[in-house]
């Protein structure tokens, strides 16, 4: 990096002369911000990926019966695309970039508990996306069973399920470790003065996710070892010709992926929770409600898994239970909404790009969110559970939530991370198109899934090609959108304006070290006095300042 | 208050609690009178209450190797919150797994 | 008792329940996030007020969410084990799921690849697989549960009118997952007898009507799909001739 | 809720309210020792959801099929289970002592104690090796005929009991090659009488590998 020369008086992360040159200085590197955009880098790709892999679908859904692809390159690729979407996208998403290279310095920290560690996440990451590519060209071809892996199909089909499991247990054991180093981060590593309730909100958020992570993660990755043990050596585990419970397998696996939502969702409202109190200029209303909130979520969280099988033969006990608990797991999400939106109230907003998306998220994942309650709700999920409705559902929180705000917090740390300032002019265009898009794509889902479409279908009935079309043309407003945000993003890191060190007005400490941060993010530990969002101090400041002026005039 | 337990900034300067060796010794012989009683009783037919008497035994001896084997009870409190954050995590999961078997 | 079957219109009620309180709170959330936009921008309000947050409101937003959502939960379960009811004297058809395709087989030992039903008459479906889990599906009825084998699960319904109803295979099981579909044909309850004891075992041409094979279906797909062209939800269905 | 964190507590008794240094050098710099506990004790936790989803599995089928597995506990060998479950608690009671006679500066002696921790785990295997040559010899294993034959629940069992033991078994041999690290590291003083820590957090893994076996044993080797 060239241009990146020495600012002033201090050396950036940048240009710090490690041992190493070249590449070597970034995958030997255990800097968190080195290993925080190394997985920047990896995310976006699979994101792109995944992102072509769903406009091929959605191509495929043009016309009635074939398109481009047969119906077995349908199944593998909507497998792929949830796979590559939930497993190297939006679970490790924000924590592993954002929270690599922006927890330490919040905290008022120089690096994670364990740095070497967190190389060693980076590498089971890529690793585990390595050997989800290579099942795709191994003797049985791409996997086809959805990225649940429902037994007995899975034991079945002699599509590659074994190899894409092992690239799931790494992937999960990465999520694990890096879980595990940021809860040891959180306990060892704060600033002195740096109380729990003293934390920017972003920290709590990807406490309550670590917690998810470590504690869920574990039971999925030995459900998904089971089956391929089982596929490997005939044991007779989840076969229900040899004795075995498909629902169980349906259980374990909810267990986790149910918690895993949260994992996704969780630091994306940490996020948000950073994003709105500094546009908004203000201190955040109801810092503790939301930080308890976040744990209040990871915690009932684990009791409602079974709302995703109240039409698989579960005890009709079981299905009451559990959809009373989805009912109680929405109002935490709901008390963050409502602070947010409080957090508006009386503030001095400056409605920039990380703003406006984050506004975007508001709705957006609202929608989602309430479209939740209708599939929690028993009776209305009988019908809809396995149709476009819950496809609509999980993308608008998916998408619309956790993948809306991964960009917002790109747009939002962009200068921070680079040093350079993209055209919020232009960054705003092109997240109203990507709304737009995406409300054309995914809301149209929600009518297919009440008439009755069933997800998973490589071809449909003729009363549903008027809404796929429509759906179709949706996805090639939002590439064009990407395509623009992508673009902005990019002339910005190669020829943008030199950003300051605090461009947005922010509170939080990551915007008191230079653009970009020095290796050592601070010259000196910081002592923390006040809250995160303490914009009391700043207005009482000003005032004194301007009673001093006044003052000063009074005299003349 | 919660936050000032979770927090583990100053305990550690304590002195390293070391446990003698003669306690070792008689938590393992308690350990073994564990084992050999579980093994007797499994002789005997206590019906439906068999198993139970099996993971109470069990439980007991886990909670020996807990809490003196790995220094659970001489240690930091975060540590006995961690054990039991996952412990009660788990039994949860148990209790609403069974929810559904229960009343198949 | 409108809608196609004695479930439909109390789903649909319980759906419009909670999409009526939706719609509400997401309008009030967006239409008051918006205006504090406009109203707080840094132009109209340079000084911000900084609040730090309200115990009594923070109470009254637990509160009402938390009784909206448990009534929801309430409508819902009511509504549920409304559907989970056997009606005594139900008629019972078995129906087994494989790939790609459903079979029906009815008390007397009559077996068929389509589901013939009596109008205005309980009928309890005993579902189950031969392979992999399989869901059967009546949109129009708002009714589905899975087919899962080793397993029996049930699904009760009564037909309101006589006509011809999609059936959809909702849960993925390879490669024609899209293509097991299948209909059920609700039919006077005088025809009904005498088709049940007709002894033909073989498909007749109404029930190959919808033209789509079930099964058999290869991969590369000949023609188009023709489902039951008024079975959206809420539109009627076709009688029979 | 206290306002007022700890280190603040630290810092206000110091005189000019600066940093407490100690604490500093220690959380911040390499050599935390507190935080490697509590990242050694995460990931145990991990280990017991890991086996605590499995003993969920157990659970589940054997209140399912509660007359298969009776069945085939039958077949079980109880005395090389419970021979075992001593050798474990034994090795437990070693690694745990050796500890203590590292943190009395008794070097030698916690290298023997070690080296006797080692040899149980060895023996534990040789055992398993046995147990399992026995049943396969008998034509018990996956997809044998003669297991096929038998009922679905006491093939759940056998499965059960070969996945289960055998990632245990597993989990004792990854216990075998750190405790051989710690011998090593103790014999060239990378871990001493004062900086202990990572023999700590071996003999914690040590002792998890026993509870799981303490649960295992009476639910494979006790249905009579
Ligand atoms: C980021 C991920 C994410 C998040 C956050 C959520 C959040 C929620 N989800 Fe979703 N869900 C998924 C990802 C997610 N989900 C995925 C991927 C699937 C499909 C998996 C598959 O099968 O492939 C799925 C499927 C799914 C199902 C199963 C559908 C089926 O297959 O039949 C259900 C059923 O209950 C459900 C419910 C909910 C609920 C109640 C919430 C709640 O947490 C939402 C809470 C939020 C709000 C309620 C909105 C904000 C609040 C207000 C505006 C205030 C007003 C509130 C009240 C009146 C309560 N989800
Ligand atoms: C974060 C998660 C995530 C994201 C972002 C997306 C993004 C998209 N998804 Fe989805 N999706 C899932 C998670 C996600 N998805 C999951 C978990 C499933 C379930 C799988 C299963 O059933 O097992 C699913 C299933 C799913 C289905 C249902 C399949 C079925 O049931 O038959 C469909 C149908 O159209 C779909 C479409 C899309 C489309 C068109 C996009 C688009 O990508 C959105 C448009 C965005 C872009 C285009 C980005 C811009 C990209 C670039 C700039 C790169 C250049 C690209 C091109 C030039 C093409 N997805
Ligand atoms: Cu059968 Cu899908
Ligand atoms: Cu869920």
């Amino acid at each position: 990096m060239a241009d990146h020369a020495i600012h002033g008086n201090y050396v950036d992360f940048y240009d710090e002369q490690g041992p190493h040159k070249g590449v070597l200085a970034w995958i030997l590197s255990t800097d968190h911000k080195r290993i925080g955009l190394m997985y920047l880098i990896a995310l976006t790709t699979f994101f792109c990926i995944g992102a072509t892999i769903g406009v091929l679908m959605r191509l495929e859904m043009l016309t009635q019966g074939r398109t481009i692809m047969g119906p077995q390159t349908y199944n593998s690729l909507f497998t792929l695309h949830g796979l590559i979407m939930i497993f190297l996208f939006v679970i490790p998403g924000i924590p592993a970039v954002f929270g690599n290279f922006f927890l330490p310095i919040m905290l008022g920290a120089k690096d994670v508990a364990f740095p070497r560690l967190n190389l060693l996440s980076w590498y089971f990451y890529i690793g585990g996306g390595i050997f989800a590519i290579l099942s795709l060209f191994l003797a049985g071809g791409p996997i086809d069973t959805g990225w649940t892996f429902y037994v007995p199909y899975s034991l079945r089909t002699g599509t590659d399920v074994s190899w894409m499991i092992l690239a799931a247990f790494i992937l999960g054991f990465s999520s694990i470790l890096t879980g595990l180093n940021f809860i040891t981060t959180i306990h060892r590593m704060r600033a002195p003065g740096m109380g729990w309730f003293r934390m920017p909100l972003f920290a709590w958020s990807i406490y309550a996710t670590a917690w998810i992570q470590l504690i869920a993660t574990p039971i999925v990755g030995i459900t998904l070892a089971l089956v391929a043990i089982e596929r490997l050596f005939g044991v007779g585990l989840f076969d229900p010709a040899l004795g075995g419970d498909p629902i169980l397998y349906q259980h374990m696996f909810w267990i986790y992926s149910h918690p895993a939502v949260y994992i996704m969702i969780l630091p994306a409202m940490g996020v948000v929770s950073e994003i709105i109190p500094t546009f908004a200029h203000r201190t955040i209303f109801g810092y503790k409600a939301i930080a308890v909130s976040s744990l209040a979520i990871a915690f009932v969280g684990y009791f409602v898994w079974g709302h995703h099988m109240f039409s698989s033969g579960m005890s009709d006990t079981a299905r009451w239970i559990f959809s009373l608990f989805t009912f109680l797991v929405a109002i935490p999400s709901a008390v963050k909404v409502f602070n947010w939106t409080a957090t508006l109230y009386k503030g001095s907003i400056d409605l920039k790009a990380p703003l406006l998306f984050v506004l975007a998220f508001i709705f957006v994942f609202s929608i989602g969110g309430l479209t939740g309650l209708i599939l929690g709700a028993l009776a209305t999920d009988i019908h809809l559970t396995d149709t476009y409705f819950v496809v609509a559902h999980f993308h608008f929180v998916v998408f619309g939530g956790t993948g809306f705000i991964f960009f917002a917090a790109l747009h939002y740390w962009f200068p921070k991370m680079f040093g350079k300032l993209y055209n919020d002019r232009v960054a705003k265009v092109a997240i109203s198109i990507i709304v737009l898009g995406f409300m054309m794509l995914y809301f149209t889902f929600f009518i297919l899934g009440y008439e009755g479409m069933p997800r998973r279908y490589y071809d449909y009935l003729p009363q549903y090609h008027g809404l796929h079309v429509f759906a179709t043309v949706g996805s090639w407003v939002m590439i064009t959108g990407f395509i623009v945000m992508f673009a902005n993003l990019f002339y910005a890191f190669k020829k943008g304006p030199r950003a300051g060190m605090n461009p947005w007005g922010g509170m939080t400490l990551e915007w008191t070290v230079p653009s970009p941060p020095p290796q050592e993010n601070f010259e000196e530990i910081p002592v923390i006095t006040h809250g995160p969002y303490d914009y009391h101090a700043q207005e009482e400041a000003k005032e004194k300042q301007e009673e001093f002026n006044h003052s000063a005039e009074d005299e003349k | 208050m919660a936050d000032n337990k979770l927090h583990t900034g100053s305990s550690e300067t304590s002195a390293p609690h070391i446990v003698n060796y003669s306690t070792y010794v008689l938590v393992w012989l308690a350990l073994l009178a564990f084992t050999a009683a579980t093994v007797a009783v499994a002789g005997i037919n206590f019906g439906g209450i068999t198993l139970l008497i099996a993971l109470i035994i069990a439980a007991a001896k886990a909670s020996l190797v807990l809490n003196i084997f790995m220094h659970i009870r001489f240690d930091d409190v975060v540590f006995k919150v961690f054990v039991g954050i996952a412990i009660m995590t788990l039994l949860a999961v148990f209790i609403f797994t069974f929810a559904d078997y229960i009343f198949r | 008792m409108s809608g196609a079957s004695n479930y439909a219109q109390s789903v649909d009620n319980s759906f419009i329940y909670i999409v009526t309180i939706s719609v509400i709170i997401l309008l009030g959330v967006t239409f008051t996030m918006i205006y504090f936009v406009i109203r707080y921008s840094r132009k109209r309000n340079p000084r911000p007020t900084n609040i730090e947050g309200n115990l009594a409101l923070e109470v009254v937003w637990v509160t009402i969410p938390t009784l909206l959502a448990l009534s929801m939960f309430y409508y819902g379960f009511t509504t549920f084990a409304e559907l989970r009811k056997v009606p005594k004297g139900a008629m019972t058809v078995k129906v087994t799921g494989q790939m790609w395709k459903w079979s029906f087989e009815y008390a007397n030992g009559k077996r068929y690849d389509t589901l013939y039903v009596p109008v205005n008459k309980p009928v309890k479906l005993e579902l189950t697989s031969l392979d992999v889990v399989h869901s059967f599906y009546i949109p129009s009825f708002r009714i589905k549960e899975d087919a899962v084998p080793g397993k029996k699960d049930y699904l009760v319904f009564t037909a309101n009118n006589t006509g011809k109803y999609q059936v959809e295979c909702a849960e993925y099981c390879g490669m024609n997952h899209a293509y097991m579909l299948n209909q059920v044909i609700v039919v006077p309850e005088d025809q009904f007898a005498a088709w049940l004891n007709e002894n033909s075992n073989a498909p007749s041409a109404v029930s190959n009507a919808h033209g789509g094979v079930p099964g058999a279906v290869p991969e590369n797909v000949p023609g188009k799909l023709q489902g039951l062209q008024n079975d959206t939800v809420g539109g009627g269905a076709s009688n029979p001739k | 809720m206290s306002k007022i964190p700890d280190a603040a507590v630290v810092n206000a008794a110091l005189p000019s309210g600066r940093p407490d240094e100690e604490h500093l050098l220690e959380a911040h710099g390499h050599k935390d020792k507190m935080g490697s506990k509590i990242g050694m004790w995460l990931f145990l936790l991990t280990e017991l959801l890991l086996f605590g989803g499995m003993f969920l599995i157990y659970g589940i089928y054997r209140y399912m099929n509660n007359e298969d597995f009776h069945t085939a506990g039958q077949g079980m060998n109880t005395i090389i289970g419970a021979l075992n479950t001593v050798i474990l608690l034994t090795s437990s009671l070693t690694v745990a002592m050796s500890i203590t006679a590292l943190q009395k500066g008794n070097k030698k002696l916690s290298l023997t104690l070690l080296g006797f921790t080692i040899f149980f785990a060895v023996w534990f295997l040789v055992n398993k090796y046995f147990e399992w040559s026995h049943e396969i010899r008998s034509g018990i294993y996956p997809k044998s005929p003669e297991l096929l034959n038998r009922s679905q629940g006491e093939i759940l069992f056998f499965g059960l009991y070969y996945v289960m033991t055998g990632i245990h078994g597993l989990h004792v041999i990854i216990g075998i090659v750190v405790l051989s690290f710690m011998v090593s590291f103790i014999a060239r003083d990378r871990v001493t009488s004062t900086d202990y820590s990572k023999l700590e957090n071996a003999g914690l893994y040590w002792h998890l590998v026993d509870i799981i076996w303490i649960f295992l044993f009476p639910l494979f080797y006790l249905l009579r």
